[in-house]
């Protein structure tokens, strides 16, 4: 099994899960994070003085999936999360050692 | 964006061109102590209606939006007080001209002393009910805001609202209300605003909300209120505002005033039950925003009927508002597929419509014999001249709305980009967020750096932190 | 769900079965200016009590909660008002029946009208006697709610509020208030409603606490406010607009008004203090939670004392409301171990009861000659009064909650599901969720989807977007 | 911290010591129902100001601190409130001593009975003109807070605030407004408070920021408003009680009421634009913190013309406000590296200051004529009489706020430790949590556990729960 | 070393902090998320139209402990927060490469 | 490449960040969590009854490195982050398998 963790912009969660959605996934986790990186921050003013703020507001999904399914995932993810503005995010991958269903115990691929 | 300040500044510079010496005489005719502190306390009861409006609205948009609509209302209590003072009472209110508008003779409240004008109100400082009408004029420019919330470039709202005061509001005041008014002359009754405050803005915001065109991401999902319990306490506010501007139209404290204050009361507790009920019955469950919803829209269909009115007439016109405005705002405005943002139209302009038209069913001059008997009455003459101001009303407010806002359109663009719709009003058009180190979470003022030359200057002698 | 609707369908229809013609006369005698505006403005005082009541209780229950309680607190708003004018005045202060209940003679306020009623209040419009007294019908019912809340079904709700405030508040302002009323002959003196509000509604909510049974997790786990500024935004209303409760009830602009309004302020802020002060010596800590509950139990003791004592005596029921009040909420409850989720028996039926026992201690005529002197100025008499007030109000707010409430338990169950518990009765009750956008952080609205024919047609015709 | 109580208590029981019987007398000489009705009402409007400060400060700290100033505005309205009935309001209104301060004859409220005072007003109670000055002693004093918000220890803040209010505003009251008081002697025109309320606060609270030093972080980066949204509602709640602030300075309902309340929304709504428009023209953006930051400025500045300009005047002494105090509170505090947290100095020092003068200026005996003329109406000297008055104020604020807390922290320290900073003063000062189950998302409720004896008794028995 | 990622109720946090606490474990961080899955959404309602919401609230716990544990403490987190009702969440477990203890530098093992 | 993930001080956030960015590093991801472990939690007050709080507000970073970089912004946050004070918290090396830039579809070290 892999992880496939990806920060994209909020506008575009919807986009994704439905694309996810016709893949065929349905279980995924998000969670609200800002970052930084090379998209440019914005600013904001106080009493008259200016402040330059650089975390930006992003969304992280989180999806573990079957090895195999892995590039057509994170081709997919790609395809729905990209606006060619610096800020369309990262999609990271990493290795899954196992999985459990809580409700039902089961592990590995039938637990996802 | 520095550019766009050329306009406003403009418009602020030739106001105060009008500028008169502005001098209000000292008393001279005494008024009745207890009708001016009734209506002084109206005044300030309708002024605290326009924040509660901002407030009501405010839950309703997106956070991303919260902080622009509250800008909204709050600039336009700044922007309309001062045009008010400067011409605007005198276009609505000073001497007639052709039936039509006020004169210019009233600017800079020249004249507008602290006696009482008899015209208007014999037992009541002239300045008192200067004021109690300003209210007025502030929250109906309110209203339309939601119509048009969460897309409308700052500078652009600010020539519109300015605009729209003047060449609407006023001169549909002076109708109505305004002595020699025409509206006033045919004997149209309109106890507190139902056409010149509900009608004109719902209608005007109908319009803008058209011209504008539906929010991005309008109608691909919905588009919910960021935070109910903000709402709610607006909606709190307005109805206690509410008894200022129903009871306090009466000018002064009388039976009719309370009589005003019972009618007012009652029609927005019935119009909450039955749009809940009515949403029950439709969707399975009683709302919360089905509750305030419906409050207001008794207290708008009640606006002109409020002082012609008993008791019972007042339980049906808030049944049927809060019906009618539910069926408005789920059925007809889905049927449509216009985005009046907040609903606006469904509830001013159906509501003040129904308001206005069920005030000549059930005006009775046994509650108000300055009044008239409505068709229930026995005067079915009433009712048509009802209709005549609510056709003219929603003609008017709609053509004006139109041309102003085509005329704005020639010289700039309406809407903010897409892009600062996306990133959200509050950030884009004022450079401000609503919930700074709230939400995110994150100490964010951690995170930030000041831009060169507005960090303080950090001298340890002259403000020595202790530690 | 929609089964559950009947119910209040049928109470809906079978009060408006009850409607008269109620077309109020126009004003004959004339009433005071200056006590009529002060009495209909003190009447939109104490309504913003009902909504600072539910901001306060709101900021005090979970997050998953607030909008119930809020929309209670709302929908008595609606539901008393209606209630109010179609039979409940009439029952409070109609012709009185046997020392016991006024009768249906003045339902639909027929026979209420603009002039005064000097049986009532000989300066102010009979309408402005009825809609104040509406104010204290409210919010006595709203109170009771922060002692079942995040736990009760919105149904029955409802049918508990109708009949409370049918079967138990009405005769009691009848019995204490009302010409004829036993209480009121017997001599008990309660200025703004120490009995009939607050003894009344901290009993029933007690009784209404014990037969619901506590909240899940309760005792296992503390269960903690989720926004204090909240409540501290509804205690100031609520201390803002006890002015109008207490002062209101000289029913006047006068001395007295001026007399009980300095008692209420100076009883609220002692007992803030003092609760403060005992907390901090208790526990370590001086709370912000602490400040605003003494503020509350101030003003609950002072109430029925407001209009009969001077500024010392005002210090020292304060002081002691608010020890006994923190004593009542942190050792008492703990140790008894119901769960009044949000204190009301704590506060206001404890507060209440001091308060009541209090008037007859601290009462005197030097500063209402009308009223009596207690204990303390040489009348034991009076205290004895009082406590047959108290006693009667106990044992007959008790056991007519204890009625009502198992008569709707055979019908329906009054708690909801646990599952509905767990996920919060915003969603489970009413389809809504205060945060949306605000708390989740996710722009949540961009993972809804319409249900089927809910969505707007999008017609580009019609509603051009612009971009 | 039980150690740090004994201060505070000690000096409750100082205060308790000076208890007279203070039973006030019946009504003898009648009063003006309008006038009182007038009064009492802009009482409550003055109250509720505090609260509304509170707001307005809450939203503008950070997160963690929120409850700290909330708690701190509502305890001065306590503890302002206790010791103005005990002798506060002796010392600033009782027979003089010496044109210097009042005697202590009225402690206890002996002798203040509800029938009119006429050396103050000879149309509402005397209880009445009382009351309505308290307020204005709670919101100078809250005023200060925002100074040294984020920093204070919570028993020093206590202290100060008592020994403030006793030496400083009461005196100060005196001399401007009470019988034979010397600044009012001179002559000098405060109608609303500008020199005794709003430069007393301003000063005081510059000095107070200068010894306690700036918070942690100041410098490095911005501390930015966690909630804008809850700081327009409090500046929306102070622009409705001002109307009772300045408009109720005319101690009756008449036509020099209504002109401050003109006076009063003009000058508000111009500085509003103002401040908005340099902003905007400064830094590129129209902001909702600059707009009722604006607003609160002008409502400062006008507050000691408004009962003696005419509407035009109102105008320009807000245009000036908004610019002069958004350069005070923008270029000067950035140059001079003070950290006066919430502009308190900018906004109330330098607008008040500006007011007082600007009386001088613009005064005129054509609204008032028990008023003088201004510069501007040929009378020079009036503005060397303002000038006198600010610099006197300016000086007395300045070396009494040094002295009180230098005297305090001789004994203790000021400010709160390194560690309580970082935490927040919600948690190290009051033990609570102002976003509990709202902010960190998760319903940490869960994950509290109960200290030993603090928990309930749980018997099934008694309170069983349903299922 | 390994670290389990869970998936939970809300409601369930507690239960599971106390399993892990008697079983040894006090070091954890917990994560406010929204997650979908095959739990049914639930319905809004909003001026007279409906909604379906799809992403519910969940709590994420993450604990890093030795490799020897993860089968106890996988066990033990399964039953605390099971209810056999769908929604029951998920644990997934991963490799770690090492671990520091920012306060003294100890890594590895020392340092959970 | 390498997934750094650090547990650290709300105060510390920035200091890191700047330690970071003068390294190089510009990217990062920023998560508001809740943790416990030694520190000690607070006490609250609610109503007259005391309660121990010990979930304790951190911040968690997420940045994806190449693995060459590990041991040095180890070190570097390390060193940022530290107070010695219990509660500084915890940094974990975890192995990722591979990154994309949505924006670009480049993958590897060229999309961190
Ligand atoms: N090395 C990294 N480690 C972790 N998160 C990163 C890293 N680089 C970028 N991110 C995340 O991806 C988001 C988008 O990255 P950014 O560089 O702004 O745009 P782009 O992906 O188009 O180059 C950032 O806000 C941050 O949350
Ligand atoms: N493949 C997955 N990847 C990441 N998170 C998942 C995945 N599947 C489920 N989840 C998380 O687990 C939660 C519960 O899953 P769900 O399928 O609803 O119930 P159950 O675990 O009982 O089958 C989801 O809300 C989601 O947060
Ligand atoms: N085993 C663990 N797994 C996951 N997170 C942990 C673990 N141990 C500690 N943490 C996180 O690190 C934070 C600090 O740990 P703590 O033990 O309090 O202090 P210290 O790191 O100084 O020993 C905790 O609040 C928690 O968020």
């Amino acid at each position: 099994m892999t992880k496939i963790e990806c920060v994209l912009r909020p506008g575009k969660l919807e986009d994704v899960k439905n694309e996810l959605g016709k893949f065929g996934i349905k279980g995924m986790t998000v969670t609200q994070v800002i970052g930084c990186g090379l998209q440019k921050g914005y600013t904001e003013v106080y009493r008259g003085a200016e402040y330059n703020i650089n975390l930006i507001p992003k969304i992280k999904v989180e999806i573990v999936i079957r090895d195999e399914d892995v590039d057509k995932v994170v081709n997919l993810i790609s395809k729905a999360a990209r606006t060619e503005q610096t800020g369309d995010g990262k999609i990271f991958i990493y290795p899954v050692t196992s999985a459990v269903r809580i409700r039902t115990g089961e592990t590995g691929n039938d637990a996802i | 964006m520095k550019k766009s300040l050329i306009g406003p500044v403009l418009l602020l510079a030739l106001m105060f061109l009008l500028l008169g010496p502005g001098v209000a005489g000292a008393s001279q005719a005494a008024a009745d102590t207890g009708d001016t502190a009734f209506i002084i306390i109206s005044s300030a009861l309708v002024l605290i209606m326009t924040p509660g409006l901002a407030l009501f609205y405010g839950g309703m948009v997106r956070r991303k939006n919260v902080l622009s609509i509250l800008m909204q209302c709050f600039i336009i209590m700044c922007l309309v007080s001062v045009q008010w003072v400067l011409f605007g009472y005198s276009l609505a209110f000073g001497p007639d001209l052709g039936h039509i508008t006020g004169s210019l003779k009233w600017a800079g409240l020249s004249g507008v002393g602290q006696s009482p004008f008899p015209g208007y109100s014999a037992t009541i400082p002239h300045q008192v009910f200067m004021l109690f009408q300003l209210m007025f004029a502030i929250i109906t420019a309110a209203l339309i805001t939601g119509s048009f919330a969460e897309r409308m470039r700052f500078p652009v709202f600010l020539v519109f609202v300015l605009l729209w005061t003047t060449f609407v509001y006023d001169p549909l005041a002076h109708w109505v209300w305004g002595i020699g008014g025409w509206l006033r002359n045919l004997g149209a009754l309109d106890f507190a605003g139902g056409t010149v405050v509900h009608i004109s803005s719902g209608v005007s915001g109908l319009i803008a909300a058209l011209i504008l065109g539906r929010r991005k991401g309008y109608g691909s999902g919905p588009i919910l209120p960021h935070y109910l319990p903000m709402t709610v306490l607006g909606a709190a506010l307005l109805w206690f505002g509410w008894f200022g501007f129903n009871a306090g139209s009466a000018l002064a404290a009388n039976g009719l005033a309370a009589s005003a204050f019972m009618t007012t009361n009652t029609a927005a507790a019935m119009a909450a039950l039955s749009w809940v009920f009515a949403e029950w019955l439709h969707h399975g469950k009683p709302t919360m925003l089905g509750a305030v919803s419906g409050g207001v829209a008794g207290l708008v269909a009640i606006t002109p009927a409020s002082g012609f009115v008993g008791p019972v007439s007042a339980l049906v016109i808030g049944l049927v508002a809060g019906i009618i405005c539910y069926l408005a705002v789920s059925v007809v405005k889905a049927r449509f597929g216009y985005d009046d943002s907040l609903d606006v139209f469904g509830v001013h302009g159906v509501g003040g419509t129904w308001g206005a038209l069920a005030t000549g069913l059930f005006a009775s001059t046994a509650v108000n014999p300055a009044g008239a008997n409505g068709l229930f009455y026995g005067n079915p003459s009433q009712l048509l001249i009802q209709l005549a101001g609510v056709l003219t009303t929603w003609v008017f407010a709609a053509v004006l709305t139109a041309v102003i806002l085509k005329a704005i359109s020639l010289v700039t663009q309406l809407r903010v980009s897409e892009e600062d719709e996306d990133q959200g009003l509050d950030l884009s058009q004022h450079g401000e967020d609503g919930f700074t180190d709230l939400v995110v979470g994150v100490p964010l003022t951690q995170s930030f750096s000041f831009t060169e030359e507005s960090a303080p200057v950090l001298k340890e002698s002259s403000a020595g932190v202790q530690h």
